[in-house]
């Protein structure tokens, strides 16, 4: 096996480092490596003269280490989907955003229907949202039921497509990007003004997620420490959003099939969660709070105190309202056995996250790929091993408990509040960073590409829901129609995250 | 004229007082949830500002979705005059009164599924779908329960049924009158549109049942539903309402009284299983039916065998 | 008797005058037709004037052939079946004019034209016949005509198998009955129906003519599981040839199990569960197995066998009314079957044409492919829609007050004679309604008050009395109160009038409006149509796939449309009933309507994108 | 059962007093209502316009204005200001009827008024509302959801979220309106039976936010239908939105 340029996760490489594969020999190596157990986490284009280097960022689990492969295409190259599905939509997004044809793929269509970012044309894509062609069944009985962009509750756009036989659903496709604002053709040339509340409005319920990421690209490549208090603050907002948004989703999860009571105390917990965040920095989703080289607000005594005393109240009323799920049998009912994937189609398509977690993959970025605070204090890895809404829920409660005993540790022994942290602004050029992050939906991987001028060049952002999508879509299969609402509550995947 | 006047009470005060009800199930739920809830009279609020509001068609839809509320309407409304109330003789009453009783339902259930086909929507026909098989189930148990009623109490017509039932018919066959009573509870779940059949309450128009059928209409339109659908509420609780409390054996001022009180009871009942309950998976409520019609070929089965 | 007579003179005349014009089709079109209805309207002034109080009339006149006599007789439970015949039979033959027109030339309408005549006059003859014999040939006459009409387009492999499907069923009926003529002759010595009486016979011989009528009969009514024909049969035919075969035809088997039940004594209890048994299972059965069909007719036909279910459940509770000695149930049982028979030959005749209107405009009966035509064809579409109603026995059309009495039968049996219901054995008829338990002869007598009774014409204004028909022969003198039948005949007879009437005027305006979509035209909606309804994702702007609350705009899914039978359909029968097969009808992409979908090709090399079924991507 | 009703005792009933008792508390660093003290500031000093993310602060001559239908609230102009004059204070009221009145200048300005004659007349007690998502990050929408727990309890006031927009009285807009959201919100709104309103929930839906400049988003939601009722925020925090659509159907007297 060749050894391939490697980085640890928040690590910078210079560009010229990487090799130029030519584009067969680009291929087989991230085939060998997925077949040897690493993980596409970004496949991305980054323009080089009227070309298109690729980059592929392959996760290697065991050692904890991120390989970089490279190539650089005109406007074809020989596709790794046949061979690899999780790169399909990765695949489908190149050769939308680049006009690059990946030879071979079968399921090229648009992802986010975007405007080209390179002129040149190989193969017109519809730019209307929603035009495409979708997969059809046909046959006597056979119906379809198109769902979206607009949807009944308070839910961002998407379209469904269910290829129906009375309530069997057959096959699922889904088609996205009505969020869709170009933030990453705006990021190119950055970062500047704007850069950071970018990253506040990627997805918003995931602020303290990808702007931790984005700060700790660029903190890479700026080669700045961050002082240890800081990263604590960082590491407790992120479990404090995974704690904010798991309620939330248990509480959806119990709303969707109307069970009133962890649906109502839930929300409202979820709210109390939020509010401790507000407590950090003023706003209940983290805004304001992570900046590059540290933390924009520093926790007084006095929050600590409340912090404290306010989570251990939350989590309490949590473990009630939530173990009324598992102790209702009609709840059980609904929950078990609904939206399955098994442990071997949560490999192959690769999944991340609370999905990942739950088919019993045991994938987490803390501890996988530690960074920060991370790296002191470890959170014990939680899976289960059904694959099914169950176990998406129960992972998540798992996890809350985790989270909140961390943040509980963490508040005990908060490092004394450091100097003021050197940051400068001055970015290394034609260097590539990257930085992974586990959200509370899953990784996030930032990749930052510099250029002379030592600004973004391209900047690549992979929101677990992209990774996670097409799970949803696999585990309709054969499922009532009826069950959609309670599996895509189950993976509660980004639509903003992943239209960016 | 005593009996014209208290006839036209009857129904005044019915058709008036059902939205309330659906008020106070959802003051239960509130409670239960612990928060403070919608105010009881919500249901008039939006009903009065929807009679004021203007209307959109889709242009998919013809003439059937335009007339589907007020068929629909006046359907229930004629059932709702077939119906005692506790002993007091329903306004119009005939031997067979149940017969149409079951079908005014029926009529409304046909001209509602018929204006949901209408929209040509695939959410709407899947609605109007699973309405058709869940009523295909709870029809023949609303039936074998009235019909065990009928045997029970020797006569084919609601108000003489309800005027022959006593607490000496409970004390013979209490048994059977209770899973009377239970697979009635059912079927007005069911055909209510509640938990754990159906969702009242939720967003998600792949799963509804009821709801979703009448996604399209709007202004008064819409009042005209959701008034109709309050007095089929009520219309059925009156049924199962006037079972409970022919055991108490009342007379005079007291019989509307425990009436009153049996129907704030049942929308209490109703809002309690709502909120101790999570909604059943559509391919199980086939059973909660069959179960519900179980219990009333058993009830038919005893009666028949006790009053011989 | 004259009007009966010329009718059927008429009738077999005209029908070999539409054989004179074979090769000249515009004269067929006219002569048969015409014949038909100056037949069926010299016919339909006797009978009702049977129907609503004349005395029967007879005519017998001596036979060459031994044992026979044509000995015709049209009394009032002939009337209730000759009325419809008639009627409907003369509006499907003007339908038929114009539905044939576009097979002129290609096919030979004169025969048809001679088989749909001959078809009329047999028919009328087996609800006249008062022979055995007479009734027999009649009968087979019937069936052959009606083959005839069925194979009507024989090149069609589907038409053959349902020809020939259709030919053995009836026949091993036949057989059936057949048999039961023998048995009934040999018993009173006589083939003449006046002389059938087995209020003496043995209780096993009743029975076995009994079973022998319930399968016999009801292989051409339709009861399950002898219904196989049915389905078949009525979807192959031309539309005015099934509206005839399911709206009136079907009913000479109706008419022939209640005829013969004239002929026995006082029914055991178990008569009367058979049939509801019978009734219940085919009126079940049917509704189910009509929910899983895509094919308009077909659907019509199941629902046909489950119409007829009902029809037996009220000839069931009817029986068993004269069983437990329970007047009220006995006429609202028979009531209500006999005016189903009518209500049904109404709105299912209407419901057929109607479907001949939609074949003829559309060019498919394939339920999945029609929607919307509620506003292109706006008078079909509200006459089906009244036919549904009515079919469904919706208050207030007229299938709801047959049905009405059917079940109120059934409820009174219940809160008068529970026991009695029950019919356990050795157990006496409960004595209520004041009635005195009295012989055997009783019950006979009942039992032909209880037909005559459910007779739909006896309306309120003439009070029970036993002999005020004239044609009651076996009327029993014993007087019992009248009062309670009377007050449940007034409930009935008057929405009865309106609505039945209110029917036929729909039924009329079918037939008036299948001209308007003639062949040209018909193509020309079809295009439209089909363009509607199989928009290509290039044409529908697909953001506008929203949910259909979404806006006025909402895309009208290319899947559904106005598609009354999947949505009612797919589910309650595919869960219980085809759980087997529900994958069976998978069919490919059609790689040429979505070209950039050649790619599809290669998906199963990837494992996890591959396609739901294999069998999609084979095609 | 039990189990429920023992969690239920536990957990009590956490509906807040507001609108009729005190308002909720708001957090620390909680950035509300803009206050511009009236001092004059430097003559060149440019430092908040060029540090605002979303170009919602004005200079003209001395006087500083900023336009709270597009300011994030992120204070960057308070932490800068080398006069101090930008300040943020905790009052959560921003909402308007108008969207002038959005920007805000030095003086004491009043609560806007963000009252709507037809929505007073006929929606006081009964407001049901249709959400759409154009484009929104979903944090406008996670915290307008929050409305329906139980602790705010929108459904006190007759005000609800529905499934259709045939049931609907308004429209609620999250989200600077993308390019591909744009028919899809256009048909919802003329899927609206008359009279309707429209409600744009944070920056992005009043004016764009950051978005404002991108191609993929080209055009602000009040260009596309006529807007009722701004609500400011990034994301507007709930209590802004509450008062906001209370004041809107004047259930909260705008003179208090």
């Amino acid at each position: 096996m060749t050894i391939d340029r490697t980085l640890p996760n928040g690590g910078s490489i210079p560009l010229d480092s990487t090799p130029d594969l030519a584009a067969p020999e680009f291929r087989r190596r991230v085939l060998e490596g997925v077949t040897n157990g690493a993980r596409i986490a970004a496949l991305f284009g980054c323009p080089e003269g009227d070309s298109v280097r690729l980059f592929s960022i392959l996760a290697w689990e065991d050692t904890g280490l991120l390989s970089v492969l490279s190539t650089t295409v005109k406007d074809r190259y020989p596709s790794l989907t046949p061979d690899c599905p999780q790169a399909h939509l990765f695949e489908r997004e190149l050769a939308e955003q680049w006009r690059i044809t990946p030879e071979g793929h079968p399921w090229l269509k648009p992802v986010r229907f975007q405007t080209p970012m390179r002129g040149k044309s190989n193969e017109p894509l519809p730019t209307q949202c929603g035009v495409a062609d979708f997969f059809q069944m046909t046959g006597e009985e056979v119906h379809e039921v198109a769902v979206g962009p607009v949807h009944a509750g308070i839910i961002e756009p998407g379209h469904f497509r269910f290829q129906c036989h009375g309530e069997t659903v057959h096959h699922l496709e889904i088609s996205l990007g009505y969020q869709h604002r170009g933030i990453e053709k705006a990021l190119a040339g950055g970062p500047d003004k704007r850069t950071l509340h970018y990253m506040e409005t990627l997805a918003g319920d995931t602020t303290i997620g990808h702007t931790t990421a984005y700060c700790r690209t660029i903190e890479a490549l700026t080669k700045s420490r961050v002082p240890a208090r800081a990263q604590v603050v960082r590491g407790i907002a992120l479990e404090l959003e995974r704690i904010a948004n798991h309620i939330g989703d248990l509480g959806a999860l119990a709303g969707d099939i109307g069970f009133l009571p962890t649906m109502s105390y839930c929300g409202r917990i979820r709210g109390d969660v939020l509010n401790l965040t507000a407590l950090l920095c003023g706003n209940r989703f983290g805004r304001r709070l992570i900046e590059p080289g540290g933390t924009g607000y520093d926790l007084t005594e006095d929050s600590l105190a409340q912090l404290r005393d306010r989570l251990k109240t939350a989590i309490t009323d949590a473990e009630q309202a939530i173990s009324l799920l598992w102790k209702t049998p009609s709840v059980l009912a609904r929950f078990e056995g609904a939206g399955p994937i098994s442990r071997k189609t949560a490999e192959e398509i690769g999944l991340v996250g609370v999905s990942a977690r739950a088919c019993g993959l045991e994938r987490d970025v803390r501890r996988d790929f530690p960074y920060g605070i991370f790296q002191m204090a470890h959170i014990p890895i939680v899976t289960w091993h059904t694959g099914d809404v169950f176990a998406r829920a129960f992972v998540r409660w798992l996890e809350i408990e985790r989270s909140a005993m961390f943040i509980l540790d963490q508040l005990e022994s908060l490092p004394a509040r450091p100097p003021a942290a050197p940051f400068t602004r001055q970015m290394s050029s034609r260097h590539l960073a990257l930085a992974l992050v586990e959200g509370w939906r899953g990784e996030i991987c930032h990749v930052a590409v510099t250029n002379e001028a030592g600004r973004f060049a391209c900047y690549k952002i992979v929101d677990p829901s992209f990774h996670n999508w097409f799970g949803l879509a696999l585990a309709l299969r054969e499922q009532q129609i009826s069950d959609f609402p309670l599996c895509n509550k189950s993976f509660n995947l980004s639509y903003c995250g992943h239209d960016l | 004229m005593k009996t014209l006047l208290l006839h036209a009470f009857m129904l005044f005060s019915g058709l008036i007082a059902a939205p309330f009800l659906l008020g106070v199930i959802n003051r239960t739920k509130a409670l239960f949830a612990g928060r403070k809830g919608a105010p009881l009279f919500q249901l008039y609020f939006d009903m009065a500002k929807l009679l004021r509001k203007g209307v959109t068609y889709s242009r998919t839809t013809t003439w059937i979705f335009r007339a589907a509320p007020v068929i629909g309407l006046s359907a229930v409304m004629t059932a709702m005059t077939l119906m005692p109330l506790a002993r007091m003789s329903a306004p119009l009453s005939f031997p067979g009164d149940l017969v149409l009783f079951a079908y005014c339902l029926g009529l409304m259930r046909f001209v509602t599924v018929l204006a949901a086909l209408d929209t040509g929507s695939s959410f709407e026909g899947m609605g109007a779908s699973r309405e058709v098989q869940f009523s295909a189930l709870a029809e023949p148990v609303l039936i074998i329960a009235i019909a065990a009623l009928v045997c029970a109490a020797g006569s084919p017509s609601l108000t003489a049924i309800f005027a022959a039932m006593t607490r000496a018919t409970w004390q013979a066959l209490g048994p059977a009158l209770v899973l009377i009573v239970a697979a009635l509870l059912v079927i007005f779940l069911v055909e209510n549109a509640r938990i754990p059949v159906d969702d009242p309450n939720t967003h998600l128009e792949l799963t509804m049942i009821h709801e979703v059928m009448v996604l399209d209409y709007s202004g008064p339109d819409l009042a005209f539903i959701l008034y109709a659908a309050s007095l089929k509420l009520w219309v059925l609780g009156t049924l199962i309402v006037n079972i409970a409390i022919s055991f108490l054996d009342l007379h005079g001022f007291f019989t509307p009284l425990a009436f009153t009180a049996g129907m704030l009871v049942l929308a209490v009942l109703v809002g309690i299983i709502e909120s101790i309950m999570a909604r059943l998976s559509l391919l199980k409520v086939p059973r909660l039916l069959m179960g519900a019609l179980v219990l009333a070929v058993l009830a038919f089965a005893f009666i028949a065998r006790f009053t011989s | 008797m004259i009007g009966v007579e010329l009718a059927l003179l008429i009738l077999i005349a005209g029908a070999f005058l539409c054989l004179a014009t074979l090769g000249r089709p515009a004269w067929a079109r006219v002569v048969g037709p015409t014949v038909a209805v100056l037949g069926c309207a010299a016919g339909l002034i006797p009978s009702a004037t049977v129907l609503i109080g004349a005395a029967p009339i007879s005519l017998r006149l001596p036979w060459l052939i031994p044992l026979g006599s044509l000995s015709l007789e049209m009394d009032a439970l002939s009337a209730v079946f000759a009325v419809p015949i008639l009627l409907i039979t003369a509006l499907a033959a003007v339908y038929g004019a114009e539905y044939l027109r576009p097979y002129e030339g290609k096919k030979e309408t004169s025969a048809s034209w001679f088989f749909f005549n001959m078809l009329t006059a047999s028919m009328l003859l087996v609800v006249l016949a008062r022979n055995a014999l007479l009734f027999l040939l009649a009968w087979e006459i019937m069936s052959l005509a009606s083959f005839f009409l069925v194979m009507f387009e024989h090149e069609k492999e589907s038409v053959q198998r349902a020809g020939w499907v259709y030919l053995i069923a009836t026949h091993i009926g036949t057989a059936f009955i057949l048999v039961l003529f023998v048995l009934l002759g040999r018993q009173s010595g006589t083939l003449d129906f006046v002389g059938f009486s087995l209020t003496q016979a043995a209780p096993a011989l009743a029975a076995t003519i009994f079973i022998l009528a319930t399968i016999g009969f009801g292989t051409k009514a339709g009861f399950i599981p002898v219904h196989v024909w049915l389905p078949e049969a009525h979807p192959a035919a031309p539309s005015h040839v099934s509206a005839v075969m399911s709206g009136v035809m079907i009913k000479t088997g109706v008419y022939g199990l209640v005829r013969v039940l004239t002929f026995l004594g006082t029914p055991p209890y178990w008569f009367g569960w058979t049939l509801v048994g019978v009734g219940a299972v085919s009126g079940i059965l049917g509704v189910l197995f009509a929910l899983a069909q895509h094919d308009l007719k077909r659907l019509l036909a199941y629902s046909s066998v489950e119409n007829i279910g009902i029809i037996a459940l009220g000839l069931g509770i009817g029986l068993l009314g004269v069983s437990c000695d329970s007047p009220i149930m006995a006429t609202l049982g028979f009531a209500g079957a006999l005016l189903h028979v009518i209500n049904h030959a109404i709105f299912k005749s209407l419901l057929f044409l109607g479907a001949g209107s939609v074949l003829h405009a559309c060019g498919t009966r394939d339920m999945n492919r029609l929607g919307g035509l509620l506003r292109r064809m706006r008078v079909t579409g509200l006459i089906i829609l009244v036919g549904s109603a009515a079919i469904c026995g919706l208050p207030p059309l007229n299938g709801f007050v047959s049905e009405f009495m059917i079940y109120f039968g059934a409820l009174t049996g219940l809160a008068t004679t529970p026991d009695g219901a029950m019919g356990g054995a050795g157990r006496r008829p409960h004595r209520r309604n004041g009635l005195t338990r009295t012989d055997r002869g009783f019950g006979r007598g009942l039992l032909h008050q209880g037909i005559r009774h459910g007779l739909p014409r006896r309306t309120a204004q003439r009070p029970y009395h036993p002999r005020a028909r004239g044609g009651a022969r076996h009327a029993s003198a014993h007087g019992h109160s009248g009062s309670t039948v009377c007050r449940h005949r007034s409930l009935r007879s008057a929405p009865f009038a309106s609505h039945s009437a209110c029917c036929i005027g729909r039924g009329g305006h079918v037939i008036g409006c299948c001209s308007k979509y003639g062949v040209d035209r018909s193509r020309a909606v079809d295009a439209r149509f089909n363009r509607s309804r199989s928009s290509g994702p290039g044409d529908t702007p697909r953001v506008l796939a929203c949910p259909s609350a979404e806006g006025p705009e909402c895309e009208h899914d290319r899947h559904v449309g106005l598609r009354l039978r999947r949505a009612i359909a797919s589910h309650a029968v595919q869960r219980f009933l085809l759980r087997g097969s529900r994958h069976a009808h998978v069919q490919g992409i059609p790689a040429d309507k979505l070209p950039s979908y050649a790619a599809i090709r290669t998906l199963p090399r990837v494992g996890i994108l591959r396609k739901p079924h294999t069998r999609c991507a084979s095609r | 059962m039990i189990e429920i009703l023992k969690v239920r005792l536990k957990q009590g009933c956490r509906t807040m007093s507001y609108p009729a008792g005190p308002a909720p508390e708001m957090p620390p660093h909680f950035t509300g209502r803009p206050v511009i003290h009236p001092e004059s500031c430097g003559e060149d000093c440019r430092e908040c316009i060029e540090v605002c993310p979303s170009d919602a602060i004005s200079v003209t001559g001395s006087e500083v204005r900023i336009d709270t239908g597009r300011c994030i609230f992120c204070a960057k102009c308070r932490q800068v200001c080398p006069e101090q004059i930008i300040d943020f204070s905790p009052d959560f009221r921003l909402a308007a009827a108008r969207r002038e009145d959005l920007v805000l200048g030095s003086g004491d300005d009043p609560v806007p008024s963000a009252s709507s004659a037809v929505a007073k007349k006929l929606f006081g007690r009964s407001l049901k509302l249709r959400q759409v998502s154009a484009g929104g990050c979903n944090a406008c929408e996670a915290d307008t959801n929050v409305l329906n727990t139980l602790a705010w309890d929108l459904g006190r006031f007759g005000i609800q979220f529905v499934a259709s927009p045939r049931h609907a009285d308004g429209l609620l807009v999250t989200g600077p309106v993308t390019n591909h959201m744009e028919l899809a919100l256009k048909k919802t709104y003329e899927a609206l039976p008359d009279p309707k309103i429209v409600i744009a929930v944070g920056a992005c839906a009043a004016s764009g936010g950051i978005f404002r400049t991108h191609p993929e988003s080209s055009k602000v939601l009040a260009d596309i239908i006529p807007v009722d009722l701004f609500i400011p925020g990034c994301p507007p925090h709930p209590a802004t939105i509450l008062d906001g659509l209370l004041r809107l159907v004047g259930r909260i007297d705008e003179k208090e």
